[in-house]
Formats: C-alpha cells, structure tokens, sequence
C-alpha cells in the first residue's frame, strides 16, 4: 500500500528521478509526501503539486494508491 | 473536439485541410479562428538550436480537454482542435495549434484566445531550450 | 503586407501554406493568428442559396491597406496578409481570410482581430443574399 | 470640367445606375452633389459618401475632377 510520486522537469533533475514511492502511512497531505521524499527540505517556491493528474494545494488530503506529482511552472505554447 | 499530443512535426495549415474536411458541418460555421505557435530561434537575447518539450501523459490531454470544455460552455462553438508537439523541436517546426469553428467571428476570436492562455498558464508541458552553450529550462513570463 | 481581392474562390489553408513558404523569416515568428470567414447557409431565420459580393475597386484596397498599416503602428507584426471574396458566393466558401505573423502572441491575437473588425466595419463591402424567394441586402449590424 | 458620381449596392439600384456626372459649377459640397443628383430629396440616413476614395462627411468641399462615391453602410468580411 503506497503513493505514487511523479517529478518533471526542472525539479525532476534536481531530485534525480522521475518516480518514486512511499509507504501511504508516512503522509498526510501533499506537504507531508513532499517532507518525507526531501528529507524535510521546503518545497522549492512555486512548486505545483497534483494529485491524480488533477492541480491540488499543498494541504490537500492523500490516500493510499494515489498519484502525486511536484512540477515547476508550466511553459508549453 | 479533438486534442492531440505528438512527437512528430506536424503542418498547422495540412491539419486545418484535413480536420476541416471531415467536419460535418459545411455551410453552418461562418468563423474560424487559429492560433499557430512556432519555434523561434532566438529568446531572452540567446541563440536558440532546438527545444525539448517536456509534458504529463494523462494530465496534459485531461488538461486540455478541461480548458476546452470551459470555452465551450462559455461560447457558441462548433469544434475545436488543439494540437500540441512534445519532444525534440527545431527552430521554424510549429509547437502548437489551437483553432475554432464558430457561426460567429465573436465567440471564435474570444474562444480561441482563451484556449491559448489556459494553455500556456495551466497545462502541464515544460520547456528546456539548447543553446550554444548549454541547456535551460524555459521560465514563466516568457512572452510566448 | 500582401491584400487581395478575388472573384475566384480560394483555399484559405492552401494560401497560408503558400505565403508561409515565401516568408524569408523562418525561425523569427513565433505566433500566427488567423481568421476565416465562411459563408453560411443560413443567416437571420432564412436558408441562404448564394451571395454576390459587391466591392468599390480601388477604394477596397486602398482601406483595407490603410486598415493593416494601422495595425503595423500600434502591434510589432512581421507579416500581415488579408484576402477578401468578390463576385457570386457559394455556401461553404471561403469569403475572408485575415492572418498575421509576429514575434509575439499578444501582437498576432490583437492585431487580427483589429483587422477584421476594422475591415467589417469600414471596408467598402455589400453582401447581398440570394434567399429561395428572392435577394436581400444584408443590413449592418448583422453578426457577421 | 465635371464631377464623376458613383453608386453602390442597394443606392446604385435605388438610383438605377453605377455611375453618373454633374457639372462642376453645379455644386460646392458632397451634400451639393446629392441634391442636384438627387433632384433635392434626402440623402437616405446612413448614407456613407467619399471623396477620390477617402471617406468625407456631406460637407465636405467638392471640386472639379473628383470623384464622389455614394453608398449604404458596408457588410464585408
């Protein structure tokens, strides 16, 4: 039983991956899968958080079996 | 509506031909409005060789479809079609398109505008260019 | 900037793809905006058969070249091209084609719509609709 | 030495004729040109007229060689 983790572009290299997983006990919202993957490190300023593949807060409530992903700022067009 | 997302070139005005073609619809819509974005060679005062462009499989299309659905319930359409290249670009190749056919020019203009700026506000694509000497990542507030 | 008026019908894609590849300023733009304007088949509660399209040769091009070098002065536009339908007018052809090509998006966006609406308020254009029973002047303020 | 007078789209029909021409002396402005055209009724409200080409209002001056169009207010696009 976990949670999916998803990281793109410019945070995907700074994390060094593009998926990873924690045990869905660990956290409670968005902000606490953040804190559990980066050691407790702030979340970078302007990080877009989703879960789902639907935008949420960082407070946002996740469960078991979700799909959380941290993006920057989008630049497509 | 029709959305897609692709790693090959694509011809903005060959796609207008052929989705023109297949809409059931002749001799009711009386407006089309189209956006086309193209690879510049040149941003930020840098030299531009090629792009990557980076995005979410699943929460981009979902995305767009959303983006779309909100203009349709905001103003009269008939269809719209948003393309979106992803991958390795080359100045000069088109990065996106988004057209609408209306009855009327109003809702066409407005929709098609609309479409463009959630797009590049809210949908999940990520820019890295090359440059001569090294990569960057594409900020916000880039004029686009 | 390119304007033309056509008796012919034409192919609004065909024409972009042409005037694009004549373009030498590949890699420059960045934006393309484009409006089409169709005939319809119907138009104020009436089924439309045909349209004649009455223009005043030389003042046409005239304004709509004034109309473009206006939008030059108030948006950064590299390209500008405008083709505009005269003579008999089947439903489902092409009667308007405004596109402009720029460095940005904001310019291409305001610039054609400056265009076209200038054009529909001031340019010297009358349709005149041919109706099952008969023809009609289309009045002003027809939503075009 | 003469005015040339065009018409167009429902005024060319209501005047039966494309073109027509007065003689200079006849009229000092575009208001002038109408009336002896016109022989004196109204111009119809909304009637747009120019000069050469030019839009101009029906006070505008008139002179010997110009063209001066009538027409209703235009539909194109």
């Amino acid at each position: 039983m976990s949670i999916n983790i998803r990281y793109f572009a410019s945070l995907r290299e700074k994390m060094g991956k593009a998926e990873d997983s924690i045990d869905a006990g660990l956290a409670r919202t968005v902000a606490d899968v953040w804190g559990v993957v980066a050691n407790d490190t702030g979340m970078p300023s302007n990080t877009l958080c989703s879960i789902n593949m639907e935008y949420v807060g960082p407070e946002h409530a996740v469960k078991d079996g979700d799909e959380v992903a941290f993006f920057p700022p989008v630049t497509g067009g | 509506m029709a959305v897609s997302i692709t790693e090959k070139p694509f011809n903005p005005w060959d796609e207008l031909q052929t989705r023109q073609d297949n809409l059931s619809m002749a001799g009711q819509y009386g407006a089309t409005a189209v956006f086309v974005g193209t690879m510049r060679d040149f941003n930020e005062g840098d030299k531009v060789k090629a792009m990557t462009l980076e995005h979410y499989p699943g929460m981009t299309e979902k995305y767009l479809e959303k983006i779309i659905l909100q203009a349709e319930r905001q103003w009269e359409l008939m269809h719209t079609l948003v393309i979106h290249r992803v991958g390795h670009i080359l100045p000069d190749e088109s990065i996106v398109l988004v057209a609408v056919w209306a009855a009327h020019r109003a809702n066409a203009f407005d929709a098609s505008r609309y479409i463009m700026e959630e797009l590049k506000s809210h949908a999940p694509f990520w820019k890295k260019e090359t440059l001569e000497d090294g990569d960057r990542w594409v900020g916000k507030g880039s004029e686009g």
